[in-house]
């Protein structure tokens, strides 16, 4: 016996005043789950919750944090519907009332507490640097903003510190943000605390100002969109493969390591290609590296598959077989690529995941682009490794 | 080196005597001497014996290229041209009254110019500013470079910065002095109507009699149709009994029209006249 | 008994006068200072109407015509954009107060429009106050 | 008898004169001098050597109206403009333009027909004839001495002044100035030796040479007569020619008018205004014929008007040679090139 | 000297709640040459209209001014009443004093003041107001239509049989247009070849008719009732006079190109006819595939011709035609859905766009009619994806309308023919024409499956190569659907032929975001455009079905019906002209006259304007220098006069 439900609209006003306003464009054609990477390996359907956000329908909660904000269902629907918002919009409206998931309450714990996600001690925030490296000051040219990621987690310390020997290496001025400033936000904001959201970019615009920050490099896509798109537009965001990019064209970093032909396949993260529109510039770096055969994914570019990071991905607990980088291992692996490299720490963390999970630790390696430029200049970075799994 | 005029008269003489011993062209359009030196008129010379009264001197300022409407279409006719002129020409073969095939341009490059009634050099202040012709056949004298180019709107800053009450002054007492005794149409080589609109009854744009009123009528209308059609000779004002500055205004006007349409007056034979052409993308602001 | 200024209109037939029209029929308020004169198409407006009109003694000009593409004879307005350009730049350095004179693109069906433009420039020639420099005094 | 004053008392006399009525004077503008109505009295001086616009307009202003009417109703009970004119002084009238006022009555009042306003204008006028200052060279244009007017021709003036130095000599000429003269207290009476330097500088004002060619004005009437169907002549003479309005606009003896009605809303004014026959409308005929349309035409009939025409019928040359024309063309067109180009070989030799 | 009458409108309280309508009139009598003054309630009725005549020829006057509505509303009606009394009928001035003053305040002192303003600055123009006749012009009797499709054959048809001479230009070298192409229309499954076919024949045989394939309109020059149009005949390399069809020619040919009929699926000689039934029925030569143009020899054709009708020397020619006015069906054309890469359509061999399916089940068709795929089996399972490219912002936002019942008869054909079973992935199934719905329900009971979701992706099948996978979302159930089938059709979005914004250009038409071809009015004068004479029909309007595209047809058939019908035609005497006496040569008018309608006289050296060509802008008029223009109805002093008379109080 089905019971009856009748819609709530003050629940679907509450979302469109979320920012979910595009909620009433949709008429439901069902391209959007057919899209989505997630449908097949599990049972969240993209169009089911934005049908229940239209009516305002409760037991919207139990699937509402299936989503990675991947934005492949936003480039293919045909009426335009900004999608990603309406599931910002309904997570803000539900989380409010304290359903947050268990494993995302001591990201949100950690953000408020700490300014970042990965209850690292704020002060410890540079440590990774050991005094190496400038501090940013207004006359230097680039701010090279650290993700909190590649700050506290030690595999992705490996991105920092590459990234920062290049920037000596190319002769730019540039420096560190002190550790008084915060996580960028953008996974926050994508769980639904708008309002931790706004003062923690308020924190870090203070701080922009305050030093006349015109130009930012980052690592991560994510801070790359967050910056882009919810903090102001007067600042100039690279994300730093396009500037390794610029420098090889320039000859100013000229990559000498020759790698002896190994197979190699690039994956483009959600937030540096479909968020961001940058697909080719990690792939002329790859190129230009000697001796790195290249070979493209079937599913690449606009079609990229989702390493299920984002969206507050990194930090929820998925049952095995419903992780997306596990398929993404599987796809690299079809390649026969011995490297598997890519330009975001998130998709950095969850692919050295999976590929343990997989135990093809041995047949594939996870790389940044960052860490095989370093390589090719020949400059050790290294210390022992530790190992996450430990942690 | 400032170019003297005597050798630049010598090769207009010849460069004349040559086309019309050729029989190239019917008709020669010079300077030629004037009621005593300090004031030469401008000459036709129609066969090889008239070239020896042909001169040139600083005062030589006329722009000859308004005469060249006054001979039948198709008639050879070789003019001297200076900067200024060439633009003349350029903006007439724009608007289809002459023909390029049946000019001979003798472009003359020159410095120095001096206006008869205030014997000043004239320069950028109150013409366009040019020394070198833009388009011609045969250059009498190389090109004049090392002038300082200065915009031909300098002058203008001073009268754009007067409020509007000032300005309205001075352009009323200006256009109170006109006697309308339209030198300044006549001396123009872009105002080749005949009848002007002004000289109408039916309708009757403005009265007949020197009022400020008629004036106003007269001028403002005359500003806008030589709007992107003025090549700034500055022979208007100087052709003024009553020395009312019109090189200002018309300045002003094409200066609106090279911002808005991009296109300075008689520059290039291709360009269409700005008010006889449009952009679909002109933009509205031009009109706040 | 407060300014009350003389304001000519000169509207094209296909568009702005059909949107008075519109305004007319929607009943929608606006001062009535304006006098519009019809002509066939904005570039139909000779500059020295303009010119005219303010040594007839208006306070301020109104030219109202098809936005531009929309023209009925397709490249009309377009021209007449660039000559009443030129006007209101001669009318400007000749020293008249600027926003005696104004150009607006009312289609047909916005008759809304037209009843806010007019009365916005009659406020604004209100304020501008009766315009004496061009007047021809009888 | 001769009067005197000094330049430096130019204004109390000029002061004086506008207490008895309207002073006209030549005043400092920005393209040279012109005559205009004088309300404060210190503009007056002395230091020009011609005007731009003849005093012609004194007499016969560019515009004069007629009569006023309301549209609608028939202009025969439309009331005419009254001249209401208070006693005028004409001060610094040159020789040449004084007698260009000789030439202009014969037209105004002389033939039969009197124009009122010129006639009205003419005597409530009192001229004060002003000497060329003979030190100087002539000016180029000038070629009045051609005419046989005098540099300080007193002939035609009420009152005649010469200027030595800081001493203005005034001379009554006519009855009017000696009315006048009388009425004036203040200036003193000349010495014997400067009633003498007054007649020697008139005398003298006959031999001033400005440029010259003996003017035969029989002969000139029939050189331009023979030369009129030489159209080759008149077109290369009327090459550089504008046909614009200056040269007549400027001449004292050119009196075309053309009468036209202005209205504005429901009033209309019939008024006189200067034409020139160098406009292309001038003799533009109702029928759209228009008989003079080429530029060598207009000029032809400019110079014939006054050298060859006006001869047959008045027997005087309509030109005083002020030189003006010549002066203010744009192009230099110059008249009295013309008439010596024209009578050329013969009459000058002759001399 | 003028004698005006003044007539002042109530129109009922309309205008006599806020305007002192007979101080008005009392006013307008002491205006100067005001002979009469008068108001009356209705003008526009009969008694006002009488009142009008009798004063004209009581007071013998000279000048109406009628005070009241909009002129847009009644000036052709008070024209008419000037007619009738004799007077000619632009002596007329209508004040609006309704729509711009009693309606839009409600202060009777402010109405009554402007109304006075506004009737002095009428009788000021009226005073000018001069008698205009309006040039009467013949007219071309034949009609051109563009595009020989189904709605270009059905008006060709329509207007050959009333006895007009219709000029059909085909691009192609046949005509039929798409229709010709389809096996069955719905929603009857009557066969397209047996109902098109005789219409086809019927145009060869109509004599009436000129028809010219393989023919483009080059330039359009004239005006309604007058065009004088160019059109480029494309060389065909087979002179059709002297061919009588015996097509031996087609035998020998070693030529192989693709054949554009048959969608490219499968080749064609270099000398062809496109399908057999093709009308002419006679073959042209394609030169990128005929050996001869790509290598210089070969010429077997030429050799099997008994008539020598083939002549590779022949070049495009140039005809010119005159008509009166022109009917544009100039159709439409299938999407290229080869950039969405998502649907593998081009990469993929077992996906095929709607006309491609078409073209198989055509027995004229490349199979024969036989269902199979390109690798010659046959389909055991097709989906058929609605809705690609359409309803779409980021590809078309319109809805292709025809797409849900062409792939309802897809199922039906594909279940005749073949055993597979056939899903169709759609949003929703839009069969609102007469019989569609019953169709639908037929289709149903053919157990075709529907799944509610539209096609997300097709990829190939990992398990069983050569077989593809559907990928959607059926949203009834919410299940994620992986189909595997044989084969997958896309009903692609239909969009507007590639040179439909160069022919909108030719005739002077706007187009709509879209690119199709906009109509006068969307509800009353849908087959009518911006520029006079000019009518469209079919789906260069906007995608359509058969039905509507005929319905269509008819009606631009009537529409240029009614201006080709009548041997005259009456022009707008408010046209420019130019007083040559004031003309100084400077040719303003004719380069910026949008009509082309003033040309420059060399020997004359003045502008003349052609009063047939002047619509009556009159921007000539104002960018004449010497003001020697004359727009008429609309003259500098007209308009001076009334600035004059508004201006005064």
């Amino acid at each position: 016996m089905s019971q009856a439900v009748t819609p709530y609209l003050e629940m679907s006003q509450a979302i469109m005043e979320a920012g979910g306003e595009a909620l009433k464009k949709c008429y439901q054609c069902g391209t959007c789950t057919g899209t989505c990477p997630w449908t097949p390996i599990t049972h969240f359907n993209i169009r089911k919750l934005v049908r229940y956000g239209q009516l305002g329908l409760d037991g919207i909660e139990e699937f509402m944090w299936g989503c990675s904000t991947c934005k492949f269902c936003v480039d293919r629907c045909p009426r335009g519907v900004e999608i990603i918002d309406v599931v910002t919009a309904i997570r803000n409206v539900y989380s409010g009332g304290g359903l947050l998931p268990q494993s995302l309450r001591s990201f949100v714990g950690s953000m408020s507490a700490r300014g970042n996600p990965w209850s690292g001690d704020q002060a410890k925030r540079n440590d990774w640097a050991k005094e190496k490296y400038p501090l940013y000051s207004s006359d230097k040219e680039y701010l090279f903003w650290t993700c909190c990621t590649v700050c506290y987690d030690p595999r992705n310390v490996r991105l920092a510190k590459a990234t920062a020997e290049i920037l000596n290496q190319s002769g730019l001025s540039w420096g560190l943000p002190p550790v008084d400033v915060n996580c960028c936000g953008e996974s926050l904001k994508k769980v639904g605390d708008l309002e931790l959201f706004e003062r923690l970019k308020n924190n870090n615009l203070d701080y922009f100002k305050s030093q006349g920050v015109a130009k930012i490099i980052t690592v991560s896509p994510h801070c790359l969109s967050s910056f882009k798109k919810d903090y102001s537009e007067d600042y100039e965001v690279l994300h730093f493969s396009e500037l390794i990019a610029k420098l090889v064209k320039e000859s100013k970093l000229s990559p000498k390591k020759d790698f002896g032909g190994v197979k190699v396949t690039y994956h483009d993260p959600c937030y540096l290609g479909r968020h961001s529109g940058i697909y080719d510039a990690p792939r002329d770096v790859l190129k230009a590296i000697p001796g790195l055969d290249f070979v493209e994914m079937e599913r690449s570019r606009e079609q990229s598959m989702c390493c299920g990071g984002g969206g507050g991905g990194l930090w929820m607990e998925k049952m095995k077989g419903e992780r997306l980088s596990d398929l993404r291992i599987e796809e690299a692996l079809a390649t026969g690529a011995k490297i598997l490299a890519t330009s975001c720490p998130y998709c950095i963390t969850m692919f050295e995941d999976s590929v343990r999970t997989l135990n093809a630790d041995d047949q594939i390696q996870i790389k940044d682009v960052t860490e095989l430029v370093l390589e090719s200049l020949e400059i050790n970075i290294d210390e022992p490794v530790l190992d996450t799994c430990a942690l | 080196m400032v170019i003297s005029f005597k050798q630049i008269e010598e090769k207009l003489k010849t460069e004349a005597k040559r086309l019309l011993g050729e029989s190239q062209v019917s008709i020669v359009l010079a300077y030629g001497k004037g009621y005593d030196e300090n004031h030469p008129m401008p000459y036709v010379a129609r066969n090889p014996s008239d070239v020896d009264n042909i001169v040139f001197n600083e005062y030589c300022n006329y722009n000859l290229a308004r005469y060249l409407v006054r001979y039948p279409a198709g008639t050879k006719i070789a003019v001297a041209v200076k900067a200024a002129d060439s633009r003349a020409v350029i903006q007439l073969i724009q608007e289809e009254k002459v023909k390029r095939e049946d000019l001979v341009l003798l472009g003359i490059p020159v410095y120095g110019m001096k206006n008869p009634k205030t014997h000043e050099i004239i320069d950028g202040k109150t013409t366009g500013g040019l020394y070198n012709p833009v388009l011609y056949d045969i250059l009498l004298g190389d090109e004049v470079h090392g002038q300082a180019i200065q915009s031909p709107y300098d002058v203008l800053a001073a009268y754009e910065s007067m409020d509007k009450e000032a300005r309205f002054a001075f352009w009323k007492k200006e256009f109170d002095k006109c006697i309308r005794c339209y030198a300044c149409r006549k001396a123009c080589p872009m105002c080749y109507c005949d009848p002007c609109f002004i000289d109408q009854t039916k309708p009757k744009w403005g009265d007949k009699s020197p009022q400020s009123h008629g004036n106003l009528m007269y001028h403002l209308t005359r500003f806008h149709h030589l709007a992107g059609r003025c090549i700034d000779c500055g022979e208007c004002s100087r052709a003024c009994p009553v020395d009312i500055p019109l090189y200002l205004f018309h300045k002003k006007v094409a200066k609106a029209c090279e911002e808005m349409f991009g296109q300075a007056a008689g520059m290039s034979i291709e360009d269409k006249p700005a008010l006889v052409n449009f952009r679909v993308d002109d933009s509205d602001k031009f009109l706040e | 008994m407060s300014f009350e200024p003389k304001i000519l209109g000169i509207a094209c037939n296909w568009c702005t006068y059909t949107g008075a029209d519109l305004a007319g029929t929607t009943r929608l308020q606006y001062p009535q200072n304006l006098r519009v004169v019809r002509v066939m198409c904005s570039s139909r407006i000779n500059p020295s109407f303009i010119f005219r009109a303010f040594q007839l003694g208006a306070d301020g000009v109104l030219v109202g015509g098809c936005h531009p593409g929309d023209c009925h004879y397709n490249t009309g307005n377009l021209y007449a954009r660039r000559r009443l350009a030129v006007t209101k730049k001669i009318l400007e350095f000749s020293g008249l107060e600027s926003g005696r004179f104004r150009v607006e693109w009312i289609s047909a069906s916005e008759g809304n429009k037209f009843a806010e433009v007019v009365t916005e420039f009659t406020e604004q020639i209100k304020k501008l106050g009766p315009q004496i420099k061009f007047k021809i005094s009888q | 008898m001769l009067k005197k004053t000094t330049i430096d008392k130019l204004p109390e006399l000029a002061a004086a004169l506008m207490e008895k009525g309207t002073l006209v004077a030549p005043i400092k503008e920005d393209a040279g001098f012109n005559f205009r109505e004088i309300t404060d009295a210190k503009q007056v001086d002395l230091i020009f050597h011609n005007t731009i616009i003849s005093p012609k307009s004194a007499f016969f202003p560019q515009m004069e109206d007629f009569v006023r009417y309301q549209t609608g109703k028939s202009i025969l009970e439309a009331a005419p403009v009254e001249l209401n004119l208070k006693p005028t002084f004409l001060f610094g009238v040159r020789p040449c333009d004084v007698k260009s006022f000789q030439i202009m009555d014969i037209h105004f009042s002389g033939t039969g027909v009197v124009d009122p306003y010129w006639q009205k204008r003419r005597e409530a006028t009192t001229i004060f004839g002003f000497a060329f200052d003979m030190n100087e060279a002539a000016d180029a244009a000038e070629f009045y001495h051609t005419l046989g007017i005098g540099a300080a021709d007193p002939e035609g003036s009420d009152i005649f002044m010469v200027r030595k130095d800081d001493i203005l000599m005034l001379k009554v000429i006519t009855p009017k100035g000696e009315k006048l003269m009388a009425g004036l207290s203040f200036p003193t009476d000349a010495s014997a030796d400067e009633i003498k330097y007054f007649d020697d500088y008139i005398a003298k004002g006959h031999d001033y040479k400005t440029r010259y060619t003996c003017v035969d004005t029989e002969a000139i009437a029939r050189e331009f007569e023979s030369i009129f169907d030489n159209s080759d002549f008149w077109t290369k003479i009327s090459d550089a020619c504008l046909s614009c309005g200056v040269c007549t606009f400027v001449c004292p003896t050119c009196y075309c008018f053309d009468i036209c009605d202005e209205t504005l809303f429901s009033q209309g004014t019939r008024r006189r205004v200067w034409d020139a026959c160098m406009f292309t409308d001038f003799t533009l005929e109702a029928s759209g014929h228009n008989p003079r349309t080429k530029v060598y035409q207009r000029l032809r009939q400019k110079v014939c008007h006054k050298y060859s025409y006006h001869i047959r019928k008045y027997g005087v040359i309509s030109c005083v040679g002020c030189g003006r024309c010549t002066r203010y063309c744009p192009v230099n067109i110059d008249i009295f090139s013309i008439v010596e180009e024209a009578v050329k070989a013969k009459w000058y030799k002759r001399l | 000297m003028s004698r005006i009458g003044v007539f002042v409108c109530h129109c009922g309280l309309n205008i006599a709640k806020t305007v002192r309508v007979s101080e008005l009139a009392e006013f307008a009598a002491t205006l100067p040459d005001v002979v009469v003054a008068k108001d009356y309630k209705f003008m526009c009725s009969t008694p006002g209209q009488e009142m009008i005549v009798n004063d004209i020829k009581q007071h013998k006057l000279d000048r109406i001014i009628v005070t009241a509505c909009s002129p847009l509303m009644h000036e052709q009606t008070f024209r008419k009443v000037l007619t009738a009394s004799g007077l000619n009928q632009y002596l007329l001035t209508i004040v609006n004093i309704r729509e711009q003053v009693s309606w839009v305040t409600h202060d009777i002192e402010e109405g009554t003041a402007k109304a006075k303003a506004l009737l002095n600055g009428a009788v000021y123009r009226a005073r000018l107001l001069a008698p205009l006749t309006s040039r009467v012009i013949d007219v071309n009797p034949n009609v051109m239509v563009v595009g020989g499709g189904i709605a270009g054959i059905q008006a060709a048809l329509e207007l050959a049989n009333t006895g007009k001479k219709v000029y059909l230009i085909e691009k192609n070298s046949t005509i039929g247009g798409h229709m010709a192409q389809f096996d069955k229309t719905f929603p009857t499954l009557d066969c397209s070849a047996c109902i098109l076919t005789p219409k086809m024949d019927s145009v060869l045989q109509h004599k009436n008719i000129t028809m010219m394939t393989s023919c483009e309109v080059s330039e359009v020059k004239g005006f309604v009732g007058n065009f004088d149009i160019t059109i480029r005949q494309k060389a065909r390399y087979v002179d059709h006079s002297k061919c009588n069809a015996c097509l031996s020619c087609t035998e020998k040919c070693p030529g192989k190109g693709t054949s554009e009929w048959d969608e490219s699926l499968v080749k064609r000689k270099a000398i062809y006819i496109p399908f057999p039934q093709a009308v002419p029925q006679k073959p042209i030569i394609d030169k990128e595939s005929c050996t001869f143009f790509k290598k210089g020899k070969c010429r077997l054709c030429e050799k099997a011709c008994e008539q020598k009708a083939i002549d590779f020397e022949q070049q495009d020619t140039f005809v010119q035609v005159k008509v009166g006015a022109v009917i544009l069906a100039t159709g439409f054309d299938l999407m290229d859905t080869k950039p969405l890469v998502q649907y593998g359509y081009g990469k993929y061999p077992g996906v095929y766009n709607a006309l491609e399916v078409e073209r198989l089940f055509n027995s004229a068709g490349p199979t024969g009619g036989k269902v199979t795929l390109r690798d010659g089996s046959e389909p055991k399972s097709i989906a058929i994806l609605h809705c690609i490219g359409s309803r779409d912002k980021n590809n078309h936002e319109h809805c292709s309308r025809v797409c849900c019942m062409y792939s309802l008869k897809f199922s039906h054909l594909f279940k005749e023919k073949t055993s597979a079973d056939v899903y169709h992935f759609y949003i929703d199934m839009r069969a609102a024409g007469k019989g569609y719905e019953e169709f639908y329900n037929r289709i149903i009971e053919e157990d075709v499956k529907f799944i509610r979701g539209k096609g997300a992706r097709v990829t190939q099948s990992a398990d069983e190569p050569g077989r593809l996978v559907v990928e959607a979302e059926d949203t009834i159930t919410g299940k994620f659907i992986k189909l595997p089938v044989d084969m997958v059709v896309l009903s692609s979005a239909i969009v507007p032929r590639a040179d439909a914004r160069d022919i909108a250009r030719l005739f002077n038409l706007s187009t709509d975001k879209q690119g199709f071809f906009m109509e006068r009015h969307p509800k009353l004068a849908p087959l009518s455009t911006m520029s006079e004479g000019i009518f469209i029909a079919g789906a260069c309007q906007s995608p359509k079905d058969i039905p509507d595209t005929v319905a269509q047809a008819y009606g631009a058939a009537a529409e240029a019906l009614t201006i080709v019908v009548k041997d005259k035609m009456e022009l707008e005497a408010t046209t420019a002209m130019v007083n040559p006496a004031s003309c100084c040569g400077c040719q303003n008018c004719v380069r910026v006259c949008p009509y082309g309608a003033p040309s420059y006289n060399a020997e004359k050296r003045v502008s003349e304007i052609n009063e047939a060509l002047c619509k009556g802008c009159g921007l000539c008029a104002s960018v004449c220098p010497s003001s020697a223009i004359i727009a008429r109805h609309f003259t500098n002093d007209q308009v001076l006069a009334e600035m004059e008379g508004l201006m005064e109080f």
